[in-house]
């Protein structure tokens, strides 16, 4: 399975994918795309790495553990809704403002806190289950 | 007036206070315990006049339910007898019990004397039911007070079983008889059809012991001998007399009801006869006076509603002086078995008395009270039409005599080859209440004009409901019941030397007549039958489950698609396109080759490919959002099938021919179902959706141009974020199951 | 305060725990801190409720039937406050039951989703997002039930999770169906719609929603996954379980088809009864078979379940009435019983009763303490139980099959229960049994809590009565479609 | 009619998904699972009507969607469910997987209880 030609096409492809997949979380709002189909982008960038060059390669790729960008995803989404609480609107209310951005003010607002809260559940998660299957 | 909720609050007080105190004081505690029950007597005698004595308060206003007492003279009658008697019973219990069990017999035995005595008052149908199934309890807990022995546990049981569901039969006759006329206030009644007098009848026959129900109480004989003398001759087991007599105004004559206790007075006159412990002889005998009872009461004239006004009060007085009599003779001779025993005025003198003027009355010995029950019940019949009533009250008053003989000429005054010992001597506790209640039958009996005058001539009139003139007198004259009566007694001493050989011959009938073997049987038979069905059900695997889910899906929808027929038209969406076809055609295809495909990770891939199909249907009816995630998913999920295939076995194909069948039937049948289902949601068209909604507002408010996008994160965050949950969970449970450690059942480690 | 909170709360909590995932030693205190400030939320918004009528918050900012709401009439708030009440008892409990291995795999935080989840089903008042928290339920109890890792409970596991696999995907199948025929989620809207379409399409659609809903409250034929996963987990996990999993499924049928498609109710109403009377029948027999306690208490829950749709089969204000008083106070009582055979187990190590003897001489309390929710699970009165049974009976009436299977099961009760009571208490010793140090407060402090809260329900049933009166009110369009004379 | 043979292909799926939950061998409920979550998907996807061509995607520099647009909402609703039946799944693998081991036999006839098996378990200790 750990064929060199897999490997030297993973190294190629996988930058090229993580990059793919903070596009789409970015974009998600107003074309297809979003949180669940950038996190799992990202999860299968991973499961490539488990497939050519085997788990620890993955772990190392992946720096940090798994459930705890899940936790922290989780915790993004939960907290991205409580803002609302402080201008008296119900909870998961969306709230928006112009960001300052090199590339130019760029909107910005829970709900994209949100999607990326989604995202990082999305990655962690996947990830996680390929670890635990790979026993 | 609250008069009546004070004894039964100091009654409750009293059974609280029983463990505490009763340990500190030992047997001397009864003696303070019957203050309880004999203010309570006093009080009941005192408020004769005042009669009835009513009070209410509200329990549970929406249920229409009050707390509601009204004691008449019919009541006043259980009252006195169950103060009456239960003072007697508590001093007798302070003599006879162990004085570690006191207490305990005690605290349960006040509970019970409050249930009987709420009965006794009770004016409120549920009200009523209350106490009556507090009364079962305690008489389960009592019965299997020395829960040690086997057969005491199997006696409560059985006596709960019959009592339990006579009590529930009562409640479901009670409830109809409520609901049918908008109350459940006794006074209020005026209506009762006739499947609530046989629910309502039924659950009292099961508390009095008539027959078929009868043989849980010679069984509960198991039970301490106090505890037999007060619930189970003197007050508990009338509390179904009670209520038919209570209610047998509503109810009017139930000829039925007399045959029933007809017979039940035969039957257990017979097998009084056949037993040798004197518990047993007496609780056989008991159950022919309630039989009696129930056979007057159905037979409802004035005079049958005076016998059994008078029949309640002699009954108890005569029956709860033998059970107590016999008692102390256990106590004192460590038997209770009328084969061992002999000789007894030797032994124990001070029982003589009350054995010998209880068992009088019992035989029905002019000018003791059990005399003047005995006439009353004849004179209740018409020779002409009551024929083999008055037979059937001959036989007991027959055996009657045979039954007091035993007790009394055979074991006090004849010897016996093989004599019990003397054990101890009984205390002044153990013979002086009984000698009471046997004189108090002498009185009675001897001073009748006084007592029918002014009481039982007024309960005889509550039970009939209308005025009843008092009949009660020693002397009617010669006339048929006097004859009958002497006939008995001349026939009882004739056939009393044959007792021995009759006992025999009744001992060795079969256990199914006898009713009781047909209800051991017929629990072995629940037990089984349940077992059966259980381990049928439970031991089976997780297909068999899911075939009879499915299966009972499949029925029910069946069945309501039968009774609602639908109407099924083509769908007016779009018409389909050639490449339409040929995609949907190559999904359903793969679908199909993946269960014949015998290589797991060919089946995979196949699986694979049903997913890409999906994607591609997805992006052609225009959900890219939908097609990019399902081709995402799709590959994580073949990388998982890869993953954990490595620690699989490889498919194995151990389904029967006849297994696949039944899949085949049922996942066929199911998934034609449900494309019936879609068909009838999509031949009509959809009612105007709430998604115009986000089209319009995606933009404007929600700042998104991509809809779903939008929906998911902002109008439906909630749903994504249960959903991230979930994930998480699962991402849990994976690890979890990863780590754990299986271990082999049992203990942990 | 707002009704989200009593999702929020336990949502919360299970997110902190779970980043406390390294540190011991606070977990189960802050467990407690949390599952007490459920509670109060609970029973704050019990409270604004009776006073003020329902509650109704939407989520997201969203005006309804578009954004998902949150709504909360008596009905499913006292639900929610009993739920999150019974949550603070099993965590309390938990604190010496479940041991460090479980608590390091997680069982706090997946207890708290599985309150939450249990919560936004009694709050939510959008289908969709029902089925969302019904997978909270789900998947937390998967995992619930596989924690420790026993061989009969893996057994087990597979039991319970297929069949409720099959329950998530006719609920998901039935969304599909009604959101295509009617174009909405929101429950209100949902009511004015499922009359407008085909009656016989609705009325399928029901058969869906039902069957999924059916499969979770245990009801027969549905009810395999029950007894052979209640009686594998550990105590407080079990009490929970038996207690609030099988309501949820009750509660949602009661929603379903009271609320959201009333129209419908009289297509399956004759085949509901079947189903109901069947699974008393059943369920008590199976009682009556076992000698394992949690066995038994788990058919008798099975026996009992069916009782809570008579407010649906007989449509009066009474019936509904009765049954949800019969609901909330089985739900008292059956986790009450689960923690006293905790008790119970810790005390002897068994919990078979063929092997447990002489409780009564050796703990007199427990036998008080015990007698107080048996005797109210079979109705005795004055217990708790014996209460809505009148109620039960009156409405039963009308139905006499019903009515008999009532008072089957109460008797099958009354025996099974009879049963455990004389083994257990009565007899002598069977095994010599190691002395085990005294059972510990946190055991014993909820279970004689729960006994004493029943002892004042049975004494002082009325403000209870009152209660399950309005809530039943709520259901007044249910009983006027289906009765109409009303 | 696209409807039409939309609705029996998932009638197809629902079939095959059904066959392999009734199979002996767990390791089959798995494919079956998948099959089942595609059914149940469809159903949401048509059920919320099939439209060509139109995305529920606003083009630029439009303020809102004309119709004919597909259902965004169903789209969503199925996006959530995609999900939670792929978490779902894993799990079930994983169980299966360890009920694999502890039994030695993926036959689901093995998973029922012995008979005569000790039932009683000992209660954890503090």
């Amino acid at each position: 399975m750990r064929s060199i030609l897999l490997q030297t096409i993973c190294r190629f492809i996988i930058p090229f994918l993580l990059v793919l997949s903070v596009f789409l979380l970015l974009r998600g709002h107003n074309e297809p795309g979003g949180g669940f189909a950038g996190g799992l982008i990202a999860a299968s960038s991973f499961a490539l790495i488990l497939l050519a060059f085997g788990k620890n390669e993955m772990k190392v790729a992946m720096r940090f553990d798994p459930k705890s960008i899940a936790g922290i995803g989780l915790v993004i989404a939960v907290l991205s809704g409580f803002p609302a609480f402080f201008i008296g609107e119900p909870y998961l209310k969306a709230i928006w403002f112009m960001l300052p951005t090199p590339l130019g003010p760029t909107k910005v607002g829970t709900p994209v806190i949100f999607d990326i809260g989604v995202y990082l559940v999305v990655i962690g998660i996947t990830v996680s289950f390929l670890e635990d299957m790979d026993e | 007036m609250v008069t009546i909720e004070i004894f039964l609050i100091a009654g409750l007080i009293l059974a609280a206070l029983a463990q505490p105190i009763g340990r500190r004081l030992g047997s001397s505690f009864s003696l303070l315990a019957t203050l309880v029950p004999l203010s309570a007597f006093v009080w009941g005698i005192t408020s004769l006049q005042t009669l009835p004595i009513i009070s209410s308060r509200p329990w549970v206003p929406s249920l229409g339910l009050d707390f509601s007492l009204r004691l008449d003279h019919l009541g006043l009658l259980f009252w006195l007898l169950i103060s009456g008697i239960g003072t007697l019973i508590f001093i007798y219990a302070g003599a006879y019990m162990k004085p570690k069990e006191l207490p305990r017999l005690l605290s349960i035995l006040s509970v019970f004397m409050v249930a009987m005595l709420g009965i006794a008052s009770a004016a409120n149908a549920i009200t009523l039911f209350l106490f009556w199934e507090i009364t079962s309890i305690t008489s389960f807990l009592l019965i299997g007070f020395k829960g040690e022995y086997e057969n005491s546990r199997k006696s409560a049981v059985q006596a709960l079983a019959v009592t339990g569901i006579g009590g529930l039969i009562l409640l479901a006759g009670l409830i109809l008889l409520g609901t049918e006329n908008q109350t459940f206030e006794f006074a209020q009644w005026t209506s009762a059809s006739p499947i609530a007098i046989t629910l309502v009848a039924i659950g009292c026959m099961t508390k009095s012991a008539q027959f078929p129900f009868h043989f849980w109480l010679p069984n509960a004989m198991a039970a301490p001998t106090p505890v037999s003398a007060y619930l189970h001759s003197a007050t508990m087991v009338k509390a179904g007399i009670f209520l038919l007599a209570k209610l047998s105004p509503l109810f009017g004559p139930q000829p039925a009801l007399a045959w029933i206790g007809a017979i039940t007075l035969v039957w257990a006159s017979v097998l009084s006869l056949g037993e040798r412990d004197l518990k047993r002889i007496l609780a056989w005998s008991t159950v022919g006076a309630l039989g009696l009872m129930v056979m007057l009461i159905g037979h409802g004239t004035k005079e049958a509603a005076e016998a059994v006004a008078y029949t309640i009060l002699a009954h108890a007085l005569y029956k709860g002086a033998l059970f107590m009599t016999a008692g102390s003779i256990d106590h004192a001779m460590g038997t209770r078995d009328a084969l061992q025993l002999g000789n007894l005025r030797r032994h124990i003198p001070t029982l003589a008395l009350p054995a010998i003027l209880a068992s009088l009355s019992l035989a029905g010995i002019p000018i003791f009270a059990g005399f003047i029950k005995k006439e009353l019940a004849l004179a209740a019949f018409e020779p002409a039409t009551g024929i083999p009533f008055l037979i059937a009250i001959i036989i007991s008053a027959i055996s009657g005599i045979i039954v007091a003989m035993t007790l009394t000429h055979r074991i006090f005054f004849q010897s016996q080859p093989e004599e019990a010992e003397l054990h101890h001597a009984p205390t002044p506790g153990l013979w002086i209440p009984p000698l009471i209640l046997a004189v108090l039958g002498l009185l009675v009996g001897a001073f009748c004009l006084p007592i029918g005058e002014h009481f039982i001539q007024y309960v005889a009139a509550t039970i009939h409901g209308s005025e009843v003139k008092n009949h009660i007198a020693l002397w009617h004259g010669f006339k048929l019941p006097l004859f009958l009566s002497i006939g008995a007694i001349v026939t009882g001493f004739i056939l009393n030397p044959f007792w021995p050989r009759i006992r025999t011959s009744l001992e060795n009938l079969p256990k199914t007549v006898t009713l009781e073997g047909s209800f051991r049987a017929l629990n072995q038979l629940t037990n089984q039958t349940s077992v059966g069905i259980t381990m049928f059900y439970e031991r089976r695997s997780v297909r068999d489950h899911m075939i009879l889910n499915f299966g009972a899906f499949l029925v029910i929808l069946g069945v309501v698609a039968a009774q609602n027929p639908m109407t099924l038209a083509l769908p007016n969406g779009p018409g389909i396109l050639f490449h339409e076809v040929v995609l949907l055609l190559f999904a359903a295809l793969a679908a199909i080759v993946v269960i014949f495909i015998p290589n797991r990770l060919g089946a995979v891939a196949v699986l694979g490919i049903v997913g890409v199909a999906m994607a591609i249907t997805y992006v052609t009816f225009s959900a890219p959002d939908l097609a990019l995630t399902q081709i995402l998913i799709d590959v994580l999920t073949v990388v998982l099938f890869v993953l954990i295939f490595a620690k699989l076995p490889r498919f194995k194909d151990i389904l029967t021919k006849n297994q696949k069948l039944t899949n085949a039937t049922i996942s066929i049948v199911f998934g034609s179902a449900m494309t019936l289902l879609m068909l009838a949601v999509l031949s009509a068209p959809q009612l105007p959706s709430i998604n115009h909604y986000f089209a319009e507002t995606s933009y404007t408010l929600g700042q998104g141009l991509n809809v779903v996008n939008v929906i998911i994160v902002d109008y439906r965050a909630l749903d994504t974020m249960g959903e991230i949950t979930v994930l998480c969970l699962a991402a849990l449970g994976v690890h979890t199951l990863v780590r754990l450690k299986v271990k082999s059942g049992g203990q942990k480690q | 305060m707002s009704v989200i909170f009593v999702v929020l709360i336990p949502l919360l909590m299970a997110a902190l725990l779970v980043s406390l995932w390294n540190v011991p030693k606070g977990r189960k205190i802050i467990a407690l801190i949390g599952s007490a400030a459920h509670a109060l939320a609970g029973v704050w918004l019990l409270t604004t409720v009776i006073q003020s009528g329902a509650v109704a918050k939407n989520i997201s900012g969203w005006i309804p039937p578009f954004g998902i709401e949150f709504r909360a009439d008596i009905f499913s708030a006292t639900l929610v406050a009993l739920a999150s009440f019974i949550g603070l008892c099993v965590t309390i409990y938990a604190h010496s039951n479940i041991d460090d291995e479980r608590t390091n795999f997680g069982f706090h935080p997946l207890f708290f989703v599985l309150l939450g989840g249990i919560s936004g089903a009694f709050v939510t008042a959008d289908l969709f997002n029902m089925f969302v928290w019904f997978e909270c339920i789900l998947l937390s109890s998967f995992v619930l039930l596989g924690l420790g890792g026993e061989k009969k409970q893996l057994r087990g596991s597979l039991n319970y999770v297929i069949p409720n696999l099959f329950s998530s995907m006719l609920f998901l199948t039935g969304l599909g169906l009604i959101y295509g025929a009617t174009g909405t989620l929101n429950m209100a809207q949902l009511a004015e719609r499922t009359a407008q379409i085909n009656p016989s399409t609705a009325a399928l659609i029901t058969v869906v929603f039902v069957t999924a809903f059916g499969l979770k409250a245990a009801l027969f034929p549905f009810f395999s996954w029950l007894p052979n996963s209640y009686h594998t987990p550990p105590t407080a996990v079990a009490a929970l379980f038996a207690g609030l999993l099988t309501k949820v499924g009750i509660y949602a049928i009661i929603r379903f088809v009271g609320t959201i498609a009333p129209t419908t109710a009289a297509a399956i109403i004759p085949i509901l009864t079947i189903i109901c009377v069947l699974t008393i029948v059943i369920g008590s027999i199976g009682a009556l078979a076992h000698t394992n306690l949690r066995k038994i208490l788990g058919y008798l829950l099975i026996g009992h379940i069916a009782f809570m749709l008579l407010g649906l089969i007989v449509p009066t204000q009474a019936s509904m009435a009765a049954a949800y008083f019969y609901m909330l106070n089985h739900i008292l009582v059956i986790t009450c019983l689960f923690f006293f055979v905790g008790i119970i187990q810790w005390h002897t190590g068994q919990i078979d009763i063929r092997k447990i003897g002489g409780l009564q001489a050796k703990y007199p309390a427990l036998a008080v303490g015990m007698a107080i929710p048996t005797l109210s699970l079979i109705g005795i009165p004055p217990f708790s139980g014996f209460w809505p049974k009148i109620g039960l009976l009156q409405a039963a009436s009308e139905t006499p099959l019903f009515f008999a299977s009532i008072i089957f099961s109460s008797f099958l009760t009354l025996l099974a229960m009879a049963k455990v009571w004389m083994n257990i208490f009565w007899r002598a010793e069977v095994t010599e049994t190691p002395e085990m140090p005294p059972c510990p407060t946190t055991k014993a402090l909820p279970a004689y809590l729960l006994a004493a809260i029943i002892l004042v329900i049975s004494l002082f049933p009325a403000p209870i009565a009152d209660l399950t009166n309005r809530a039943a009110s709520e259901f007044a369009p249910y009983f006027q479609i289906n009765r109409g004379d009303q | 009619m696209t409807e039409l043979a939309v609705a029996i292909l998932t009638g197809i799926l629902f079939t095959t998904g059904v066959y392999l939950l009734l199979e002996r061998t767990m390791i089959k409920f798995l494919i079956g699972l998948v099959l089942l979550g595609n059914a149940t998907n469809l159903v949401v996807f048509t059920c919320s009507r099939l439209v060509r061509g139109a995305p529920p995607i606003i083009p630029k520099g439009e303020k809102i969607l004309q119709p004919p647009f597909a259902d965004p909402l169903g789209q969503a609703l199925i996006l959530t469910a995609i999900v939670i039946s792929f978490g779902v799944l894993a799990f079930t693998m994983m169980l299966i997987r360890r009920t694999y081991d502890a039994i030695g036999s993926d036959d689901v006839e093995d998973l029922i209880e012995p008979l005569g098996q000790d039932l009683t378990e000992k209660e954890s200790a503090p």
